[in-house]
């Protein structure tokens, strides 16, 4: 079983329970794995042909040319409406990320002259504010999960607890999956918590690799490994095998 | 390894648990029971606009049902003037009442007149405002309609917003910000939809239903005909597609669900019928006559029988 | 010459000089007027077919089946965007206009239990504080040319007044058009101008008929009559003759 | 009488006091002719989205015309990569600066890591709040997002506002005001136009390009053909006919005027030509000798002559 197939199918299960939402993870392994939720237990989700419609069916990743079976139009604008009225569950990166889940794709050294220039805000603000999101970083390590992110693209639970009601109402940071683990926020104080440790990873790695104190459960769950039938599915999601080449094997 | 036929149509709902075929989504309902959705006192928001494919057979059966103390949103047309004639409307909150080939709507002019219902009148642009601000879930949207005019005096519980911003003079412009509609049911009439609600329009406008149909907690839609998802493309672009299934609740199909207001291109409206309607708010003989014989029907296919069966007696 | 078409041709005048707007006429003799206006000197408006395309040529009132060459798809939610942007010259009724132009057509008796529920506030309130507005009133009395409307919907100079800069800067009542006469408010203190009066009118037949104290120039000018070019293309867009029964000949 | 002949086509151009007829609409202009339009210090509105339908041929025409610090509004893509690697970008105002196949814009990337150009970076959605805004004339429109993510601490200029209407629990929420752009010109590209700048989108989508053309004193619009007024539905239906001419002071045709970014279904994006054009940013040499082939070329052809010389050559 390789780590990716594994990430994919927790990737998935960030999906499980939801219908009548947009499923719209942006990505590699993200589309890969909320196609297979689409695909699989979560089939009442509505997902883009990452253009401008949503179509029904399972589309292989990147084929611009798979027929489409369309239910609804969703350009841009579409998308927005859906994001502002709160029936969309996100998964994004994120190249920073701390122990609230605030998120970093924006800069490295801060903004106003940043040593490194990332993608930026992006949806992130609005994203966060208004609907469930969930993040993935395939490279799980201190320069990722980091003790202090240097700009706060998607705010995490300190930042919305300081907001307070109502603004915070809609936030609703979901997970985070990363080539080491499951992580959610299901602590009192809504630091991050390892939910469940990949097979072939052990919790050291997981601290070793965190520039900050993760809360560790006392019985840690393994993560779910993909049934075959779930990997056939992959495979035709993701014909081209992109997927391997984001996630290292141990 | 489980065996699954690889196919476009299959892969989209397979359960790796328990290894079988998850159903696909199906929202078909009955007008009965969209309408056991519904409570008295309820905020009820109505597509179309005017007397244009609103979704009569929906109201038809809020009739049926006897259910009380609504309040209605809308782009006004004969939903409006029928739910106050049966004395079920407390409260209209509206850009408009109108059946477009008669300008008022009789009903609703006799129910304002005798002071029968609430009634909160809107700039007609104001009120897509306050639909979207329901739609996106802010508070509010600002707009420059309404200073000068009554609309202030009229619904004295709208406030003015101060912009942050000086203009180029150092003037903080104020504003009226239009609140958010707090919509409990919406109504919508679309030409074709799939099980799932993906509703379609085929005519020339698609109002404002894709954000009645966000505006609100639930959504039904009626619809002309329900055809398969991969035939929704058969009489329109897909520019016609406009309210994804998330924002749905329940599908009915009802073909000529919206009469006697038009739905084109699949029928236009029945203006005699329309008239005939009209005729009702100024003779409560008449009134009696076409509530007896159209508002007590038991269902919209009787209702049509009814309304078919006027034409082949004359 | 009859009445009715003086009436237009002068309704038409007030769209002169209009080019890249919506000339948005509402109602019979209006539509004609804008039309007319629009096939001879004022080309470079847009019209609705008054459903939901702008087009090009000229449309003969309510018929449905005349082909359309469209320009530009127009539906409501398009209308209102284009009427916030200020592109746009709309003309409307007013059951009652008093002097400063306040237009009234929405109730008789007050708005919270009326005499007579009229049409409503309509678009109103937003046409006048967003663009450019004339107004049609085709049986000019007493009780349509009062000292005070009932319920204000389309704000006359006296209350954009009040509102002041910068809410009224796009306030711009442009003309009233009657059966007796046409009007503007180009006076020192925006009172109502009798700017023509249509051939075989008294002045005093105006201001009988008028239940305020209006500005009559030194120099009245006669309006307009149409010529036989546009006596023909009024045929074209009105073959069935509804203007007639919208004003009375003398 | 006058001598008319009463058809419709003539009937919408004839001027009674001339006695003539009135020449239709026409607003052709070349790509000089609308950058002649451009002044040193403008805010430039951009259409499209990414690399995507960039009206190309006219940013291509402002470098060649030289104009100076510019701000460019846009949901970014190579125009403001090289309109800050040619020194004329003043100022980005963006929700995002992308190729799309290239994640980040690599010219973007070294101008904002030079500190060359000053930015203000919205969240997606709030920057299309602004667009809005613009387009409807107010000075704001609220949203929450921003609130708790670092945008107000980048952009201290923005200012939060209060609802004048209570919540259930009776607070009032504060929202973010998203400021209305102050654009002067906008640019867009269209698949098809008719001479008086009816647009229309044949892709995809549409982007945000009606309310850039909304939002701006002046709007030039470039297509891939000019047709007939009455040829405008032989491709699309009336649904892609989304920009009026009354927010177009200008017309363009550029075939193959979105190059490199894509304009489907005329073309896709020039991958290739991206690529080549990204790797610029890295070497100074690279650029030096890019921007002499392909941006002191004289007009748009010509430029597309050296982007298809180049293929000829491999």
């Amino acid at each position: 079983m390789r780590r990716s197939d594994i990430c994919i199918a927790e990737i998935a299960e960030c999906f499980r329970g939801e219908s009548d939402i947009l499923c719209n993870p942006i990505g590699i392994s993200p589309i890969i794995g909320g196609r297979l939720a689409k695909a699989t237990f979560a089939p009442d989700v509505v997902m883009t042909d990452a253009v401008s419609v949503l179509a029904t069916n399972t589309l292989p990743i990147g084929d611009q040319d798979a027929p489409r079976v369309i239910e609804s139009y969703a350009p841009y604008r579409t998308i927005f409406d859906i994001l502002w009225s709160g029936r969309r569950h996100v998964m994004m990166g994120a190249t920073q990320i701390d122990q609230y889940g605030n998120q970093n794709i924006a800069a490295i050294g801060g903004f106003q002259k940043p040593k490194a220039q990332l993608l930026g805000l992006r949806g992130a603000p609005g994203n966060l504010i208004n609907h469930r999101t969930s993040y993935w970083v395939p490279n799980h390590t201190k320069r990722s999960f980091v003790s202090k992110v240097d700009v706060v693209s998607g705010p995490g639970y300190d930042r919305m607890g300081e907001i307070g009601e109502p603004g915070n109402r809609y936030h609703d940071l979901h997970r985070v999956v990363s080539n080491l683990g499951v992580f959610d926020f299901d602590t009192p104080d809504r630091r991050m918590r390892l939910r469940s440790i990949h097979p072939g990873v052990e919790v050291a790695e997981v601290v070793e690799n965190t520039d900050f104190e993760i809360v560790i459960p006392d019985n840690l769950e393994l993560s779910r490994v993909p049934s075959e039938a779930e990997l056939e599915i992959i495979k035709i999601i993701d014909p081209t095998e992109l997927r391997y080449s984001e996630v290292q094997d141990a | 390894m489980a065996t699954i036929e690889i196919t476009l149509e299959v892969i989209y709902s397979w359960d790796h648990r328990k290894e079988k075929r998850v159903s696909v989504v199906n929202k078909i309902l009955t007008e009965e029971e969209v309408v056991a959705q519904i409570e008295d006192g309820m905020t009820i928001g109505v597509g179309g606009w005017g007397s244009r494919r609103k979704p009569m057979s929906l109201i038809m059966a809020i009739i049926r049902a006897g259910i009380q103390d609504l309040t209605v949103v809308s782009y006004g047309g004969p939903e409006i003037g029928l739910l106050s004639a049966t004395g079920q409307l407390k409260k209209a909150i509206y850009g408009f009442v109108s059946l477009d080939s008669i300008p008022l709507e009789p009903h609703f002019r006799v129910a304002r007149q005798t002071g029968k219902i609430e009634a909160t009148e809107f700039d007609e642009g104001a009120f897509y405002l306050g639909l979207m601000a329901a739609a996106h879930r802010v508070p509010f949207y600002p707009t420059r309609a309404g200073l000068g005019s009554d609309m202030l005096e009229m619904n004295p519980e709208l406030k003015l917003v101060e912009s942050p911003y000086p203009d180029k003079s150092g003037k903080h412009e104020k504003l009226v910000a239009i609140p958010a509609f707090d919509i409990d049911v919406s109504l919508v009439h679309m030409n074709r939809a799939d099980q799932g609600g993906n509703g379609q329009f085929l005519g020339p406008d698609l109002f404002f239903d894709d954000l009645f149909a966000m505006a609100a907690k639930k959504t039904y839609m009626s619809c002309e005909k329900i055809v398969a998802t991969e035939n929704l493309l058969d009489e329109g672009s897909v520019h016609t597609l406009r309210i994804p299934r998330i924002f749905v609740n329940g599908v009915v199909e009802a073909p000529r669900g919206a009469h006697f207001t038009e739905c084109p291109p699949d029928y236009g409206r029945d203006e005699e019928f329309q008239k005939l309607y009209a005729a009702t708010a100024k003779d409560s003989d008449l009134w009696e006559s076409f509530r007896s014989r159209y508002l007590e029907t038991d269902s919209h296919q009787e209702y049509l029988r009814m309304v078919d069966s006027r034409k082949e007696e004359k």
